[in-house]
């Protein structure tokens, strides 16, 4: 019998180059998986909380599918999550991993195959602690996301920061924010800014003529957004729980495979994107969507070759995992792409999961 | 807080305030003289970072791409002025608004389809990378300095243009009464196009300029048309003058709320909260600004027309 | 004095269901009750919902369309209003569901009790905002409407007990008494009615005094201040009740997604209110109903299609401002629009 | 000079000109006459070109105008002074005159002596201007194109005797000095004696032409209410 | 001679360096038409700007039958009872000639916030806005969009609006300017009835008119009133000559 995935993801406006590495990823699993008994479905939410929603009912009601999963952002995932998981239908989180949906929200058909937001913040905490580092600056943007990425850090840090400061999300100049910090006495800098705030921050970073080390997550490091930083990323150190550079078969395979079909290098969306895709038909492989329980269970079991090299659940069905660290360092081609340089930290787990009564 | 840091966060505050000028220079020409809605400003101001980036990196050159992103919005302003614009300055405020709200959706994703949807690079160039050093010890980017004068320079050019020249005139002529200044013998069309592709090319020049400090993408010009409306409204809608010192105000009132008030909040509450509360009410700030400003002074601060 | 040849204002006409425009009229309403009704015997749910979409937009259209058509109040910040009635579903839904209190009083999961506070908190947050704006005139007006939808929007983006940015889920819709809320139909049905009656009330508004005084206002101020009768109350009054219309379709807005995020507050959200209201027609009855009809199903259809469809989107809104100067109400039905 | 034949306007889909013939000879003084509501405006809008007319012709100088946008009717030498005024009310005293001007005998200093009071007001915004004022910047404002033939729409309305009288004698001052001249005016006990020729409108056609001298009492009390 | 209606005390305004009114006294009285006449730019309109409170006097006091009106707004004056025309007429173009006076009617009959009866066939609005148009001549083109009107049937409808409030004193700034002689004759006969109900201002620059009309005239010339008194007085007095009749 087919299976009927639905793909809410977002493939227009601002970010959509996130959605569509996730959906890129996800499609090159299929693909070669060469299977004709399932069927993606593909929408764009342009980022919009209803329209996802909008889209999320039709894909209920209408089209029936069996497991949905596509959305980027933590808001849209809050608007579509919660009712998805409740109406029977699995929801498999390919990026966005708030924090409600991995604690007190936590449902027995949503998975998350990403990461819980604040695992690449902890794992920089950690990672910086252990580097010796005893002042850092931190800085985020004052939404939930970046709230949580700062506690995140400090839970892991567990020492003194020189001092914290919050922007406005969608803030394009950090003028002020950069003075502030040359004027701190801080030894680092940790800061998490997503798409286009990122690549402005790091811009105007490189003219000040501040001189601190720089770390972040990945978010802010993806191959695509370095590219548009150019030279100002060179040096930067951020977290992630994959590299194109990890050394694993899968992973080879991959890269090797996404480089051929897309003609890019791929980014942690796209290895997101093909380890959900890759974890359903691992599952199909076992069990139908419409035995559920069976199902479940074979999702639970992750019993595939994730590209990040080892992947398993934790109890709130959030990974379980090693977090990388890597180093932007000018490529072959003199563009800059990131390094693997090394472990962060190992087997990390989200701190919600304790919340989660399943 | 030092003194040293304090002056330096109000260069950035002035720094902020020339950017929003050169956006909000062309916007108050267009809509002020004109009395067009342009609400697809914001996509100049995109087409000229979008041609600057491409152009930069295809000739090496920051100046040849700079030149060729500010022609590229000029010539998009004129061609849009030709095929939509000109049906709209008799029509009510509210159609412009739909048909510029239209031609956002259609630069945007336009843009998008050509060049996909990842940022592109662009940087200042060499020459004008790194930074000086200010009295005091702390050091400046040399760009920002550079986009300072160029904010000041453009403002007086503008300046003279509309209120000196016989231009200047025709153009404030033609907005309170396009009928009569036909009639009295000017081709007012052609001189409108004229002015939206110079309004553009303000726009695409302002682009090119901040894109190369910010990312170049799609979208981009969104959040700064509304920064930029908040400006001219301030200032005073048509004023140059109003528009430099509108930005001035806002770069500045923006740049320091988001630094001092979480601090000052700081004084009577909990770290976190402080830094919750006080960003919550910096980004409301300017907002907050130019609703005090209107409520006391309904025009702006310079009434039209300086 | 540049004339205005195609100014959308006009005679005031009468019934709204003479002639051809009658016609039109008669047929988007049959159109807008049918449509589910048969999707619904052939049990597809989900077109029943994006009808009750489609009618919660236009409601929020018919709130918009009292201030920008008829009272020519063009407000850039009626996402507010949306996003607020959504916000008082939202937060009573959520404390009802935690049993938790809000001020000392209890959250409620009843409409009957939650559309009421979603008017008065609508209607109180148009007359302070109102208060100050109608201070100014022209594109004054627009953007200082805009500053306090924007205070809002950050307020909400930033204030974290009610999830700031992330939004705030409703997990169960807001029940009704005697009907089953959860089902599609019974709720497009109550939010059609409920349509109906804005639109009714917005006829007969314009149709009376006050709506001679709110159109004169628009018209020519100083007519009406000349003739003994104060332009700032009249404008005053439209603008909040033209808010609590809004308010109240946001609040079924929010019903309808189980959701509410700052997102209904964005000043997209009133860009889009807006260009609904255009698309229909500006100060017609039915021109938000329209409009909703046509954008909800474009963005759908479109959506579908391409992932490029906002590019052809931008183009066939382009196309009705150029070549159907009435909206698509006007298009269709000529004429001119009436109060 | 201009010769205006069978012309029929509308404003969209109601007729006011149902037929209007018209001639202007070059150095000549011509009156365009009717009671209110009569077409004269609506006559004077389709020559510029404002309200383009649907049938007839109209010949400047042996050229057609019928087609031509208002911008290069006014550039061929029509200058107008509007019913109304329509000063550009946020251009200054001096602004309103430049603005538009093309080189010739009339200039800013010759307007200011001609009106003494725009010369005071010379920076001022026109919408501050009292009506008078505003009516004579606005006669000024067509000097300044330096028209070979001037139109005016009630160019007297408004204004006080003794300036009346100025503008008057201005005018005749023109006409000596070869002015062709249109006009529209409600005041025939000065009109008449300046006047070369009469043309009467009466619902939106021409129903009389003559000299003053022939406009008896009995057509004055028909077509004109006197 | 009437009861005083409208008094005027010492009226000051400035624009910047220019004083458009000076230290100026008036008053209406009961059954008078009043002229105030003055070269163009003398302050005319600016005076009644300040009577019909659109504009603020930087000092003076206007009473309205008894009542101080100084700090009241425009439309509380109106519904005190002052009627006012404009020099350039201010009419809602695309509404009908009928719908513009209805709105003074509508005024008279109580507050605007009704929102639920129909105005349309209103009788309590319909019936005074018809006769109002008829006393004008205007009653046949009641229907029709003001944008259609020619100049001079606007500036009849100007009038009518004026009308129809019942105003206990009317304030008329050049109603003649624009009309015909037909038209102007008409309106003189008009004002000449409607003078024994409502005492009038009138600004007018059409002298034969005013000399008809006016049972006394007041003569502004830059801001201040040069000269006072009836008809006769004014016609011979030799300052009101040079500098506004230029006999
Ligand atoms: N914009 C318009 N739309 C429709 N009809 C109009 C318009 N302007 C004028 N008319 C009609 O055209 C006819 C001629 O008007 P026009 O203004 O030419 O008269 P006029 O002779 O100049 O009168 P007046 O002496 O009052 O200025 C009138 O019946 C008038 O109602
Ligand atoms: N807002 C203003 N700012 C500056 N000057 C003004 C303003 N309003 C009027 N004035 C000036 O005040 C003087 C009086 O103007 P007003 O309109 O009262 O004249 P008037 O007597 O009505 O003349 P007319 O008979 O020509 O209509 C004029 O010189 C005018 O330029
Ligand atoms: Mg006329
Ligand atoms: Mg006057």
């Amino acid at each position: 019998e087919e299976v009927r995935i639905g793909m809410i993801t977002t493939l227009s406006g601002g970010g959509s180059h996130l959605g569509v590495d996730v959906r890129d990823g996800f499609m090159l699993a299929i693909d070669q998986a060469q299977r004709d008994d399932i069927e993606v479905l593909i929408k764009d939410d342009a980022r919009r909380p209803d329209l996802a929603k909008t889209l999320s009912n039709e894909f209920l009601q209408r089209d029936e599918v069996d497991i949905m999963t596509g959305i980027i952002w933590s808001n849209l995932a809050m608007a579509v999550v919660p009712s998805v998981v409740r109406q029977g239908t699995f929801y498999l989180s390919p990026n966005a991993g708030p924090s409600a949906l991995a604690g007190r929200l936590c449902h027995e058909n949503y998975f998350n195959v990403a990461y819980q937001n604040d695992n690449l913040h902890g794992a920089m905490g950690a990672y910086m602690r252990e580097q010796g580092f005893e002042r850092p600056f931190l800085m985020a943007p004052n939404y939930p996301a970046g709230t949580d990425a700062l506690a995140g850090f400090k839970h892991l840090y567990e020492g003194e920061v020189a001092d914290e400061l919050y922007t406005q999300l969608g803030q394009t100049d950090y003028a002020a924010e950069i003075a502030q910090i040359r004027a701190s006495d801080a030894d680092s800098l940790f800061f998490f800014l997503p798409g286009g705030m990122g690549i402005s921050f790091m811009k105007q970073w490189e003219n000040s003529g501040v001189d601190m080390p720089v770390f972040g997550a990945a978010f802010s490091f993806d191959e695509i957004i370095i590219k548009a930083v150019g030279s100002a990323a060179i040096g930067a150190i951020n977290t992630s729980e994959w590299a194109y550079d990890l050394d694993n078969e899968a992973n080879q395979a991959f890269v090797e495979g996404f480089r051929a079909a897309y003609e890019r290098t791929p980014t942690l969306y796209a290895a997101q994107g093909y380890d959900t895709a890759r974890l359903i038909l691992s599952a199909l492989d076992k069990a139908h969507p419409d035995d559920q329980d069976a199902f479940r269970e074979a999702l639970r079991q992750a019993d595939f070759a994730s590209v990040r090299g080892k992947f398993r659940f934790g109890p709130n069905q959030h990974p379980i995992q090693d977090i990388f660290v890597r180093e932007v360092v000018e490529g072959e081609d003199g563009e800059p792409t990131n390094r693997l340089v090394g472990l962060a930290i190992e087997d990390i787990q989200d701190v919600y999961a304790e919340q989660c009564q399943m | 807080m030092s003194a040293t840091l304090l002056i330096e966060q109000l260069i950035n505050g002035l720094q902020l305030g020339t950017m929003l000028f050169l956006m909000a220079s062309g916007l108050t020409l267009v809509f002020g003289v004109m009395g067009l809605i342009n609400l697809a400003h914001g996509s100049f101001y995109m087409v000229g970072a979008y041609v600057t980036a491409l152009a930069t990196a295809s000739t090496g050159s920051f100046l040849i791409g700079l030149a060729a992103g500010t022609l590229a919005a000029a010539v998009a302003g004129g061609v849009v002025e030709l095929l939509v614009i000109r049906r709209l300055y008799r029509r009510p405020h509210l159609d412009q608004v739909l048909a510029t709200f239209a031609l956002i959706l259609i630069f945007s994703e336009g843009t998008r389809w050509l060049f996909g949807s990842s940022p592109l690079w662009l940087s200042p160039p060499e020459w004008l990378s790194g930074s000086v050093a200010l009295p005091g010890g702390s050091r400046y980017p040399v760009y920002r300095l550079m986009i300072i004068a160029v904010g000041v320079l453009i403002a007086a050019g503008l300046y003279l243009l509309i209120s000196h020249t016989r231009l200047g005139m025709r153009i404030r002529a033609g907005e309170s009464d396009r009928e009569m200044i036909g009639a009295l013998g000017i081709d007012i069309q052609r001189l409108y196009t004229l002015v939206f592709a110079l309004g553009a090319a303000l726009a695409g020049l302002a682009g090119s300029l901040v894109g190369a400090l910010q990312s170049v993408q799609v979208g981009m010009g969104e959040p700064v048309l509304i920064l930029a409306f908040v400006v001219i409204v301030i200032g005073g809608i048509g004023s140059i003058k109003g528009a430099l010192l509108g930005a001035v105000l806002v770069g500045v009132v923006d740049t320091l709320g988001r630094i001092f008030l979480p601090a000052l909040f700081g004084h009577f509450m909990s770290p976190s909260e402080a830094a919750g509360v006080g960003t919550a009410l910096a980004a409301m700030l300017i907002y907050i600004l130019m609703a005090v400003i209107l409520a006391f002074k309904p025009q702006g601060l310079f009434a039209a027309h300086d | 004095m540049t004339e205005h040849p195609h100014d959308t204002a006009a005679a005031p006409v009468g019934a709204p269901w003479l002639g051809r425009q009658g016609l039109v009229n008669i047929g988007l309403l049959a159109l807008t009750l049918l449509a589910p009704l048969v999707a619904h015997l052939l049990g597809e749910a989900y077109y029943v919902n994006l009808a009750t979409r489609i009618v919660l937009v236009a409601m929020a259209g018919v709130g918009l369309n009292l201030a920008l058509g008829h009272g020519g109040m063009i407000s850039f910040g009626h996402a507010a209003y949306f996003g607020v009635g959504g916000y008082v579903a939202g937060i009573s839904a959520y404390h009802a569901f935690d049993g938790s209190l809000l001020m000392g009083l209890p959250g409620s999961d009843e409409m009957l009790a939650i559309w009421p506070v979603a008017l008065l908190a609508c209607g109180l947050l148009a007359l302070a905002i109102g208060a100050v704006s109608l201070r100014t005139t022209g594109v004054y007006f627009i953007m200082i409407t805009l500053a306090f939808a924007q205070m809002v929007y950050y307020f909400a983006t930033s204030w974290p007990s009610y999830g700031g940015q992330d939004g705030l889920p409703i997990y169960l819709r807001n029940g009704l008494p005697l009907v089953d809320s959860q089902d599609p139909l019974t709720f497009f049905l109550v939010c059609f009615a409920l349509l109906l009656l804005a639109m009714g009330l917005t006829s007969r508004l314009m149709g009376s005094r006050f709506g001679a005084a709110l159109t004169m206002a628009r018209l020519n101020e100083t007519r009406l201040a000349t003739a003994g009768i104060s332009p700032y109350p009249i404008r005053l009054t439209a603008f909040v009740i033209s808010a609590m219309i809004t308010g109240l379709a946001g609040a079924l807005y929010a019903d309808l997604n189980g959701f509410v995020s700052p997102a209904m507050l964005s000043w997209h959200l009133s860009g889009e209110l807006m260009v609904i209201v255009i698309l229909g027609g500006v100060g017609r009855l039915f021109g938000p109903l329209a409009g909703a009809i046509v954008y909800v199903l474009m963005e759908t259809l479109l959506g579908g299609l391409t992932e490029y469809w906002l590019f052809f989107l931008g183009l066939v809104l382009l196309g009705v401002v150029l070549f159907a100067r009435q909206g698509v109400i006007g298009w269709l039905a000529g004429g001119e629009p009436h109060g | 000079m201009l010769t205006i034949t069978d012309l029929e306007t509308f404003y969209g889909p109601s007729q006011a000109l149902f037929g209007v013939n018209l001639h202007v000879e070059t150095g000549e003084m011509v009156a365009l006459m009717g009671r209110n509501g009569m077409g004269k405006t609506t006559t004077i809008r389709s020559l510029f070109g404002l309200t383009p007319a649907r049938r007839g012709r109209i010949e400047f100088e042996g050229r057609d105008l019928r087609r031509l946008p208002a911008f290069r009717i006014a550039q061929r030498g029509l200058g107008l002074v509007p019913e109304g005024r329509r000063c550009f009310p946020n251009l200054s005293v001096r602004e309103n005159l430049v603005v538009t001007a093309r080189p010739g005998p009339w200039d800013q200093g010759r307007v200011e002596a001609l009106f003494p009071r725009l010369g005071q007001r010379r920076h001022q915004m026109a919408d501050t201007l009292s009506g008078g004022e505003q009516q004579m910047l606005a006669i000024g404002r067509a000097l300044m194109t330096n028209p070979r033939l001037l139109v005016l729409d009630e160019a007297t309305e408004g204004l006080a005797p003794v300036i009346r009288r100025e503008i008057w004698s201005a005018l005749r001052r023109l006409k000596a000095e070869g002015q062709s001249t249109l006009i529209v005016d409600k005041s025939l006990g000065e009109l008449l004696p300046v006047a070369d020729r009469c043309t009467i409108l009466e619902k939106g056609r021409t129903v009389w032409t003559g000299t003053p001298a022939a406009l008896d009492a009995h057509l004055r009390d028909r077509y004109l209410g006197v | 001679m009437g009861e005083e209606v409208l008094s005027i005390e010492g009226l000051h305004k400035r624009f910047g360096a220019l004083e458009a009114t000076r230290d100026v006294s008036l008053d209406l009285r009961a059954g008078e038409i009043h002229a105030l006449i003055g070269p163009n730019g003398a302050g005319k309109s600016t005076l009644i700007a300040q009577i019909a409170g659109s504009l603020r006097p930087d000092a003076g006091r206007i009473h309205l039958a008894g009542r101080d009106i100084t700090g009241l707004g425009v439309a509380a004056r109106a519904r005190l009872g002052l009627g006012r025309s404009f020099q350039v007429s201010s009419l809602a173009e695309p509404l009908s000639a009928l719908r513009n006076v209805m709105i003074g009617a509508q005024a008279r009959a109580g507050h605007s916030f009704r929102f639920w009866t129909p105005v349309a066939r209103d009788a309590r609005l319909v019936t005074p806005a018809r006769k109002a148009l008829e006393r004008v001549h205007l009653g046949q083109r009641a229907d029709t969009p003001v944008a259609a009107l020619s100049h001079g049937e606007r500036r009849q409808v100007e009038v009518a609006c004026a009308l129809v409030l019942e105003p206990r004193a009317l304030l008329l700034d050049e109603p003649m300017a624009g009309l015909g002689p037909e038209g102007s004759g008409r309106l003189t006969e008009l004002l000449e009835t409607l003078k024994r109900e409502v005492p009038i201002l009138l600004i007018e620059h059409d002298m034969d008119a005013v000399f008809r009309l006016a049972d006394r005239l007041s003569v502004l010339v830059d801001g201040h009133v040069i000269a006072h008194g009836g008809s006769d007085a004014i016609r011979r007095d030799p300052r009101v000559q040079e500098a506004y009749l230029g006999d």
